[in-house]
């Protein structure tokens, strides 16, 4: 497939190039900005290494220790202590030492906007290569976003005057590699060669931003980009098929799509008809044709995606996927006081149910799985329209309660907490026509909201796990969402020119060549040899 | 000024020169059946040194036939037939205009036949200044050389000078000219390259008589310093009579008489020449009955059967209804050796009786029984 | 700029001079120095004006025509469009038996329409090509009688064609004007303005696009329609020997002013001022093939933006004199009511006058051009002769 | 702005076409019906008109449900489904058939609307002059700098639900401006012609002189520009749909685009999602050239003569040129000629 | 000079009026850049970092459209056009400097392509009207019918995919870095010839359409004819003397072409991920970028009134009928 139309070292074995679909980019490499290339692109892992590497596919593994020697946090996870690794330069050659640990938390504090995780800081001090961190309420759900963060070096930055509005076109960090030119083209990195790590050995890599998915799709399969992360429609065929060399590991994460019911508004006021929905979407064809086969299947009734969310599922809904049953949907319905005129579904008042599925225009994966969803209740007699809007009018109307169904997307976090709360959580909970940050459907369940206190706040693991199962046994009976996908976390690639990629068999990292993880695979990926 | 050349005037009649000899010319405006046929066997000599008016109402075919002559008829005009033959008075070079190829016939026009136009507005491409365009004419005809525009540039110079235009005017574009001068500037043009015929094309219709007579007399007095021959159109029978040797009166495609323009003036032997004739008021004199000529000018698709004149004639009998007539000597014969008509009336086999008075003037001043 | 107008106020109305019976009746317009100049558009051209017309005083009477002679850009078809009311005057008056109007628009425009109706200079471009010649005619007559039934006004549109000679008139009423000859273009066009039953017709050179023998369907047209309807013509043309024909009074204009004026015959016949000469021996005339005078013609038309001072025709004049260029001449009162504007006709320059006209001419009377040559005796006799044929 | 220094104004097009308007149009009715013998002009008549025969019916012979989702997804063309269906297995010859109706609808309705908006202020201001002409010279200028699509992208946001008749209006709003240029400038010299002068002279109240006078005057041009109008709304619409920025469940052959591109339909080598849709948008677009094509054969004499003569002429092999007039001693005029003789 | 006042009087207006509503229609869009920023990576950029994003646009605190507005001519006339959203903390002429002198080049150079092969076409097939070459005009007509975008498509899955002749996207070689070696410029070049290709083949029929027309309008002037009668060569007629006097009004249209050049090819852009100034702008408004979007539409707005300039001055040069003498 590959193609010498490009001349240049862009298939050989001399380059790595990584491909994103994010449209142009501005020279900014800027760590905290989330609109800098660094951050858009996902360069700035290559440049700027976490204290620790998580798997937030793999939730239950330990962290990997990298610009932390190691840490330890309070019982009450309020707060930590972080021991900075010896022997770590700075690609300027200055040493790394702890005070630029707490420099960097120190500049999220002082700006907000740099701050991206909200996280409460209450002190930060320093005492020998040791940094103690606290925080004003307990952080265990966020534990990972903390151990996460990426170091700047203190003696750059502090000189910088306004860090909001730096471009910090020449980043100095502790990874792999350094930015060797910055064009709108190819953003080019060469090795570090005082890496801590030892050195890297794919001999450069470059970064190329292609306009939309249609574009980098046609750069992966003509070579000119070896590892990207896109959506690519029936995946299998369209890339993997297509070379023995193309791969493709999607993985998936602790965040969902979900079908939010706005659970204020009939039909779906009425948990049955939400129930007898749920038992009738046809997960598989949403997922095969829906999201043509890029984003995970998520079949399990609690609504986690595996193998991710398999360590948390109570008992009773392990391995308990979501079954198509379209006459247990009928009795449930008929039971509820529902009833069939010829193949209509009529309310208990007598009208027909009806409902409209909204997300915004050109969102194809949603629209797609929302004509599947719209095709599914027809069997139990539902007449569901699909609409479209704009985004920004879908945002409004989803925000504040303006909506029947929507498809709509969780945070992804280390826990499912993330994923309960956002569908569920009391403290989210606002009135209809006012703006809710979550919470969409306006799911009001005491129960659920002290189920998810009790997760964030407790210093018992045993308390903790009852409230998991509590959540679950929520979720699973009163329905207040379907969810229908798994963000992956995956990336495709080519192992032409490079091997040592993570992948099933050695899920060592999240491929993702965003993520802060891209360190740990750069240094285990080796040219072939020719 | 005088009303015939003298040089040619001075010439025994056989003994003049034809310089160009219009055999039998027919145009069609459109490609298929129901195309107009402009012009239907037109017969039209033009001798060296003369002034040839050709005059007649509007629509009549007068433009047709010069641009025709010249083959510069725009689509969807298409000549049909006939023989258009030049004949060099100077050097006797020529041929027929209507056989020759692309080459010959740009190498031969300007050269031997230059043309000016009806109107002198759209003539001049307005985005040149009138030198280029003299110079460029020019250009066109001679060989390539070192210093040819310089000479062209002088010639020009020299023509402009030569219709009355000052000689910083030829930087000018023509919408700096007045239409007068346009007009002038287009002579000039004509005359560059010092062609043996110029075909004018109602130069002076739009100028107001004073610009007029300014016009003609410079056409005039040119034509006599550089002895070319000249075919006037006009609807201004008046302008002709005082200008021309010679004047051919066109009705309906066709030439209905050609004379001299004295004996048009005096003795019309076509019944429409002579419904010309009364139709312009006398500017001096006692005033004179105006007649005009009954009816309306013929559909150029939907013409009448027979003599194309017949509705309007106040002589027709019925034979007109039937032939249409040849252009032919006239009833006088030999008494008028130049003199050419197409009227039935001549025709002593099917006229019904003697000529009317009115057109049956002798050359001698008394009557044919 | 204004131009000092003529001394005397009364002889604007040259009829009145010509028979007393006139002077009691009121003329049907009457210009008043009418004048009106066009603002200059374009680069480097601020304030600078056209003077098209200056000081025109004009007096048209029921049943008479008065034709406005004069080259090209004179301004006659402007003096029209004034009177018309279709341009804004600069200055001077129009009196519409003896009243001065001024409209523009509306209603008023339309009531002064009524009486005043124009027909445009060319036939060609004052038809609307998408309508019929019955839609043109119908829309005058309902404009101007909005009462009627829809069967009498097709009755008076019927009426107005065949007025104009258009017969049958079915026939025309369906017609579009690019199938009307020229000729009958222009009797659409009377007929048109005849619709509103106007007191005065400024007809504005209804005849110069056509060729002889139609020319002279028209004029005899508009020869009956002012004996039968008692209408007040005004007759612009460039052919002068059809206003000797055609018009009562003849008027010369030159660069924006009136020259000469006076009874049609006098005017064309003798001409007094050297224009008016100029004029008269430019036009081509089939009876005076031989013996023309050469007579220089040469010179352009003068700027109308800059015009010459003193007398506009100086530059061009072969008799100018001194005064000519400083002062403009009033106009000078000769005998049977013709007037010429040329200081030659001052009281005192009889010797140049002598010297520029000959000997003749030192009487007031300069001898008009070819005027003593005899008619082409036979010709004009035996033409003449068979004219009834 | 003064009316010398226009370009449009001053453009010998503007004044070439008038010309060959007032030639043309007075042939009243003879103009449609004349139309039908252009060649051309017929067969983009013929091919709009099963268009617009689609737009009508093609809902109803549409032979699926173009929503339907079915299991058999990225089919090629098979006598089930002429054209083949989508990745979620929807049929796509059903999908263009209903789109139809939107294309048409959003085409025509822009397309008037915006030469409405073109006409009234392109006339008045042409035909008022002064002021008024200034300002509204001075708006459509403002809309013809504004670049069109992004501000079609802007106010297809603003509004809420975006269907086809929004998207056509706001298409109208942003595309009228250069029809009014064209249209003032053309009324600026009708205005001086002195048909309506005579009009005026006759007593026509002012606005008749506008509507009975100078409208019908404009119909030809008001007639291409309504055609031009038309092909950019489609397009306009059917790129608007493409990039995702108007609703995509009304179907239209821009939905079609959008869905095969965002299912990177090319590159999973389904052409059959992809290439029917292009094609019918430059059917649509190509008649309506070639419509307009008939209109301006027809309003300029100049390219109606040999147009409609094509024929004859290859035949006779004669080549119309200017200045070097053919010769053709044909049978018929020779036969003609004898018979004179 | 009046004139001359006027007409640069009635240039200010309308370039005030259009930076006004440049200003004010993107800010009616509902929606605002942090939620746009939110929405466009579905789940991946956590809700947390709302409130940061918030501070660091500098939208924490309200300020009236109108304080906006006065700000926003403050910095015009201090040629700041303030800092871009989506590239956040680059300034828009960063931004803008960037991307449009790869517009300018591309669609610039097919532009004036296209306008200078279509109207030579247009020359030709309307000098040679009646003839073969008028079975040409429905194939141009055909390809001016086609939507840009799918053209384009179906070019880069023709010479990019399945004969890979050309580069699929991109403006140059990625491993090059812009300056002016044969190398690079090689590769721009390269790189141009698809997209190029397409904007030209799609815009040229309209200009060999209405050059066409109107050289059959001209061949049928007098002076046509005379320069015919003149003897002149052919190729002295057609070009000197038709296509000189028919090309005038193509002028204005080409002008105004010349300055959407600016405004670039959006979907031309988007299709070849060209760096163009085009996508920018489409970026700019959906992920609602205020600065961005204004100073793109100023820069547009103000090329296409240029433009628009220059079209009058260069019809008074080549016409000299609208010279107008002092
Ligand atoms: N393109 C054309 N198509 C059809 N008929 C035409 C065309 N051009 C001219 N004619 C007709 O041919 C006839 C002769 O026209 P021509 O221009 O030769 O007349 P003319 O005698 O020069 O008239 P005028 O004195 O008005 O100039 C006219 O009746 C005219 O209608
Ligand atoms: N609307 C106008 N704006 C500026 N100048 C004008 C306008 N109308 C006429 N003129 C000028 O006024 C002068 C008189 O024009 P007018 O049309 O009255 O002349 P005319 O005597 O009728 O000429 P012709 O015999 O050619 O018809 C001319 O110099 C003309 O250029
Ligand atoms: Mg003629
Ligand atoms: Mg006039
Ligand atoms: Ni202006």
């Amino acid at each position: 497939v590959l193609s010498g139309c490009s001349g240049g070292g862009a298939s050989s074995g001399d380059v790595l190039t990584i491909g994103m679909p994010n449209g142009p980019q501005s020279n900014n490499s800027n760590p905290f900005a989330p609109t800098s290339s660094a951050v858009v692109l996902g360069y700035r892992g290559m440049m700027y290494e976490p204290l620790a590497q998580i798997n937030p596919t793999l939730p239950d593994r330990d962290p990997v220790p990298w610009l932390a020697k190691e840490w330890k946090w309070s019982d009450d996870y309020k707060s930590v202590e972080i021991t900075a690794r010896d022997g770590v330069k700075w690609s300027d050659g200055e040493k790394f030492t702890a005070d630029d640990i707490a420099y960097t938390f120190k500049m999220l504090e002082k700006y907000e906007a740099f701050n991206a995780n909200a996280l409460p800081f209450d002190d930060i001090s320093v005492s020998g290569d040791t940094v103690k961190l606290s925080f004003d309420v307990p952080e265990f759900v966020n534990q990972t976003k903390v151990i996460n963060q990426f170091i700047v070096p203190e003696h750059i930055w502090s000189k910088i005057k306004d860090p909001e509005k730096d471009a910090n076109q020449k980043p100095v960090g502790t990874g792999p590699y350094t930015l060797k030119t910055w064009t709108q083209q190819a953003i080019s990195f060469v090795p570090n060669n005082d890496y801590w790590g030892g050195k890297p050995k794919v001999p450069e890599v470059r970064w190329t931003s292609y306009t939309d998915n249609n574009a980098m799709l046609t750069a992966l399969l003509n070579g000119q980009a070896q590892w990207s992360y896109v959506f690519i429609p029936d995946i299998d065929k369209t890339w993997v098929a297509k070379s023995e060399t193309n791969k493709n590991w999607q993985p998936t994460g602790l965040g969902i799509d979900a079908l939010f019911f706005n659970t204020t508004k009939a039909p779906f006021d009425n948990v049955a008809v939400r129930k007898a929905v749920n038992m009738v979407v046809d997960r598989k064809s949403i997922n095969t044709q829906g999201y043509s086969g890029f984003k995970g299947l998520v079949d399990n009734v609690n609504g986690l995606p595996s193998p991710a969310g398999d360590s948390f599922a109570a008992p009773e809904f392990k391995d308990k996927k979501a079954e198509i049953d379209v006459d247990g949907a009928k009795k449930v319905l008929t039971d509820a006081g529902y009833t069939y005129s010829g193949d209509k579904l009529m309310d208990p008042s007598g009208n027909p149910v009806t409902f409209t599925l909204v997300d915004p225009a050109g969102w194809s994966d949603y629209l797609a799985s929302l004509q599947i969803i719209s095709d599914n209740v027809k069997k139990i007699g539902i007449d569901a329209k699909v609409e479209t809007a704009t985004v920004d009018n879908w945002t409004a109307a989803v925000q504040n309660g303006d909506f029947q169904a929507t498809l709509h997307w969780t945070n992804t976090g280390a826990t499912p907490w993330d994923i309960y709360s956002n569908i569920m959580d009391g403290t989210q909970l606002k009135p209809i026509g006012t703006t809710a940050n979550w919470n969409f459907g306006r799911f009001d369940s005491p129960e659920a909201t002290q189920a998810l206190a009790a997760y964030a706040n407790t210093t018992d693991d045993a308390e903790r796990t009852t409230a998991m199962n509590t959540l679950q046994k929520i979720f699973v009976e009163q329905v207040p969402a379907i969810p229908v996908a798994a963000g992956p976390m995956g990336a495709e690639y080519s192992t032409k020119h490079f091997t040592g990629w993570p992948d099933e068999k050695d899920p060592y990292a999240v491929s993702q060549p965003t993520q802060p993880s891209i360190s740990q695979v750069l240094m285990k990926l080796e040219p072939v040899k020719k | 000024m005088t009303l015939l050349d003298p040089t040619t005037a001075a010439l025994p009649p056989r003994e003049r020169k034809p310089v160009l000899e219009i055999r039998d010319l027919s145009v069609d405006y459109g490609y298929d059946q129901n195309a107009v046929h402009a012009l239907q066997g037109v017969d039209l000599t033009l001798h060296a040194g003369e002034v040839l008016g050709l005059a007649g109402e509007s629509g009549c075919g007068k433009s047709t036939l010069a641009y025709a002559a010249t083959r510069l008829l725009p689509p969807p005009g298409v000549i049909t037939g006939g023989s258009v033959t030049f004949t060099s008075a100077r050097d006797g070079h020529g041929g027929d205009l209507l056989r020759m190829g692309e080459a010959e016939l740009r190498a031969q026009r300007w050269r031997d036949t230059a043309i000016v136009f009806q109107g002198a507005m759209n003539s001049l491409n307005p985005v040149y200044t009138v030198g280029r365009q003299l110079v460029d004419g020019i250009l066109a005809h001679k060989p390539r050389s070192r210093d040819a525009r310089a000479e062209a540039r002088a010639r020009a110079l020299e023509l402009l000078d030569m219709v009355g235009i000052p000689k910083d005017r030829l930087g000018s574009y023509p919408h700096q000219l007045s239409g007068g001068m346009r007009q002038r500037v287009m002579i000039a043009m004509a005359l560059a390259l010092e062609p043996e015929i110029v075909i004018m094309d109602e130069p002076t219709t739009a100028l107001d008589v004073v610009m007029q007579r300014q016009i003609v007399e410079q056409i005039m007095q040119l034509k006599d310093e550089l002895g070319f021959s000249v075919i006037f159109i006009t609807h201004d029978v008046s302008l002709l009579l005082e200008l021309a040797d010679r004047i051919a009166i066109m009705y309906a495609g066709r030439i209905v008489e050609d004379a001299s323009s004295e004996e048009v003036y005096k003795m019309p032997r076509h019944p429409y020449t002579a419904g010309l004739l009364h139709s312009f008021p006398p500017l001096r004199g006692p005033k004179r009955d105006l007649a005009g000529i009954p009816g309306s000018p013929p559909d150029l698709v939907n013409l009448p059967t027979g003599c194309k004149f017949h509705p309007r004639c106040p002589y027709a009998f019925d034979e007109c209804k039937l032939t249409d007539p040849v252009l032919g000597p006239t009833r006088f014969g030999a008494a008028e050796p130049e003199r050419q008509v197409a009227c039935l009336l001549n025709d002593e086999r099917v006229a019904p009786g003697p000529i009317p008075l009115e057109l049956g003037v002798r050359p001698e001043g008394d009557r044919i029984v | 700029m204004t131009t000092p107008t003529s001394g005397d106020p009364s002889s604007a109305a040259p009829a009145a001079a010509d028979s007393p019976s006139a002077a009691a009746r009121v003329p049907v317009i009457e210009t008043v120095a009418l004048t009106k100049h066009f603002p200059v558009r374009g680069r480097g051209s601020r304030g600078k004006v056209v003077h098209a017309v200056e000081g025109v005083d004009l007096r048209l009477d029921a049943g008479s025509v008065v034709a406005l002679v004069g080259e090209s850009g004179s301004g006659k078809s402007t003096v029209a469009r004034l009177i018309a009311q279709l341009l804004p005057r600069t200055s001077g008056d129009v009196l519409l038996q003896g009243q001065s109007v001024r409209v523009r628009l509306g209603r008023s425009f339309r009531r002064y329409v009524r009486n005043v109706q124009m027909i445009l200079q060319d036939p060609f471009a004052s038809l609307n090509p998408v309508h019929t010649v019955g839609y043109v005619l119908t829309r005058s007559v309902s404009i101007h009688n909005p009462g009627l039934s829809r069967a009498e006004r097709e009755q008076k549109v019927r009426g107005l064609l065949e007025q104009v000679e258009l017969r049958p008139a079915e026939r025309y009423l369906t017609k579009f004007p690019h199938e009307l000859s020229g000729g009958q273009r222009q009797r659409v066009a009377i007929a048109r303005a005849l619709g509103a039953t106007p007191k005065a017709l400024l007809a504005d050179e209804p005849v110069s696009m056509l060729d002889v023998s139609i020319r002279i369907g028209v004029l005899n047209l508009l020869q009956r329609l002012k004996k039968d309807l008692d209408l007040a013509i005004l007759y612009i043309t460039h052919d002068i020997a059809s206003a000797r024909y055609f018009a009562d009074e003849t008027v010369v204009m030159y660069a924006g002013q009136v020259i000469e004026r006076g009874p049609s015959e006098e005017v064309t016949q003798r001409p007094r001022h050297p224009y008016t000469q100029l004029l008269i021996a430019s036009a081509p005339d089939a009876d005076q093939l031989a013996g023309r005078e050469e007579r220089p013609a040469k010179g352009e038309p003068p700027s109308l933006i800059d015009p010459p001072t003193g007398c506009r025709f100086n530059p061009r004049c072969p008799f100018a004199m001194d005064v000519c260029r400083q002062e403009r001449p009033p106009m000078f009162e000769l005998e049977d009511g013709q007037k010429a504007a040329c200081w030659l006709y001052d009281e005192g320059r009889a010797e140049q006058r002598a010297a520029a006209f000959g000997a003749d001419a030192a009487a007031g009377v300069p001898v008009p051009v070819g005027a003593t040559a005899g008619p082409a005796g036979a010709a004009r006799g035996i033409t003449n002769g068979g004219a009834g044929a | 702005m003064s009316v010398q220094m226009d370009p449009v104004a001053a453009d010998p097009t503007s004044t070439a076409t008038l010309t060959a308007v007032a030639v043309r149009s007075k042939r009243g009715r003879r103009v449609q019906f004349g139309i039908l013998r252009n060649r051309k002009a017929m067969v983009g008549i013929v091919v709009l008109a099963i268009f617009i025969l689609l737009a009508i019916i093609g809902p109803w012979i549409a032979p699926y449900n173009p929503d339907t989702v079915t299991p058999e997804g990225l089919q090629p063309p098979s006598p089930e489904h002429w054209l083949g269906t989508t990745a979620t297995g929807q049929d796509i010859l059903s999908q263009l058939l209903v789109g139809t109706r939107g294309v048409m609808l959003v085409g025509l309705t822009a397309g008037i609307v915006a030469t409405l908006i073109s006409v009234i202020v392109g006339v008045v201001s042409g035909f008022v002059g002064g002021i008024g002409d200034e300002i509204l010279s001075l708006i459509s200028n403002v809309f013809l700098v504004i670049p069109a699509l992004p501000l079609i992208i802007i106010i297809t946001g603003l509004l809420p639900g975006a269907g086809g008749l929004t998207v056509a209006f706001v298409i109208a709003v942003t595309g009228w401006a250069w029809g009014a240029r064209v249209m003032r400038a053309q009324t600026l010299s009708l205005r001086r012609r002195d048909f309506v002068e005579a009009a005026r002279a006759n007593g026509e109240p002012l606005w008749r002189i506008v509507f009975f006078e100078i409208m019908p005057n404009l119909t030809a041009i008001i007639a291409s520009g309504f055609i031009g109008t038309v092909i950019f709304a489609i397009l306009s619409e059917v790129t608007l749909a493409f990039i995702g920025v108007t609703s995509i469940s009304d179907w239209n052959w821009g939905t079609v685009l959008f869905w095969a591109q965002s299912s990177q339909a090319l590159v999973q080598g389904a052409w059959w999602w992809f290439v029917p849709a292009g094609l019918c948008i430059a059917a649509v677009g190509t008649s309506l050239t070639l419509i307009n094509f008939g209109i301006d054969e027809f309003v300029n004499p100049r390219l109606r003569s040999t147009a409609a003569n094509a024929g004859v002429l290859r035949r006779k092999k004669i080549r119309a040129r200017i200045g070097f007039t053919p010769v053709y001693r044909g049978a018929a005029a020779r036969g003609q000629k004898e018979a004179q003789r | 000079m009046k004139f001359l006042i006027r007409r640069v009087i009635f240039y200010v207006i309308t370039a005030w009026a259009a930076v006004t509503l440049n200003f004010f229609i993107p800010r009616l869009l509902p929606g605002d850049p942090v939620q746009s920023l939110i929405n466009k990576y579905q789940g991946r950029l956590s809700t947390d970092a709302i409130q940061s994003l918030y501070v660091l646009f500098g939208l924490d605190e309200k300020s009236s459209l109108w304080d906006d507005y006065v700000k926003y001519w403050a910095g015009l006339f201090k040629g700041d056009f303030g800092i871009s959203f989506t590239y956040f903390p680059t300034p828009v002429s960063e931004v803008i400097s960037q991307s449009l002198p790869w517009t300018l080049l591309l669609v610039g150079i097919s532009t004036i392509l296209g306008f200078i092969l279509g109207t030579l076409a247009g020359v030709g097939l309307g000098w040679r009207r009646g003839t073969w070459a008028d079975g040409l005009l429905p194939v141009a007509n055909f390809f001016s019918a086609i939507p840009y975008f799918w053209l384009g498509l179906i070019a880069i899955s023709l010479f990019a995919v399945i004969i890979p002749i050309f580069p699929a996207s991109g403006g140059y070689e990625g491993g090059l870095i812009p300056d002016f070696s044969a190398d690079f410029i090689g590769s721009a070049i390269y790189h141009g010839i698809l997209p190029a290709l397409t904007i030209v083949i799609s815009s040229i029929a309209g200009w060999i359409l209405s050059m066409r027309n109107m050289m059959v309008t001209v061949s049928s002037e007098d002076y046509v004819t005379v320069a015919q009668a003149k003897g002149l060569s052919e190729r002295k007629v057609m070009f000197g003397y038709a296509a000189r006097n028919a090309v005038l009004p193509s002028i204005s249209g080409f002008a105004l072409s010349l300055g959407f050049i600016v405004g670039g090819t959006l979907v031309t852009e988007m299709v070849f991920s060209y760096p163009g100034i085009g996508f920018t702008l489409f970026q700019a408004i959906s992920s609602k970028d205020y600065p961005l979007m204004q100073g793109i539409f100023l820069i547009i707005t103000l090329s296409v009134l240029v433009a628009n300039m220059v079209a009058d001055f260069a019809y008074a040069v080549l016409d000299p009928r609208t010279r107008q003498e002092g």
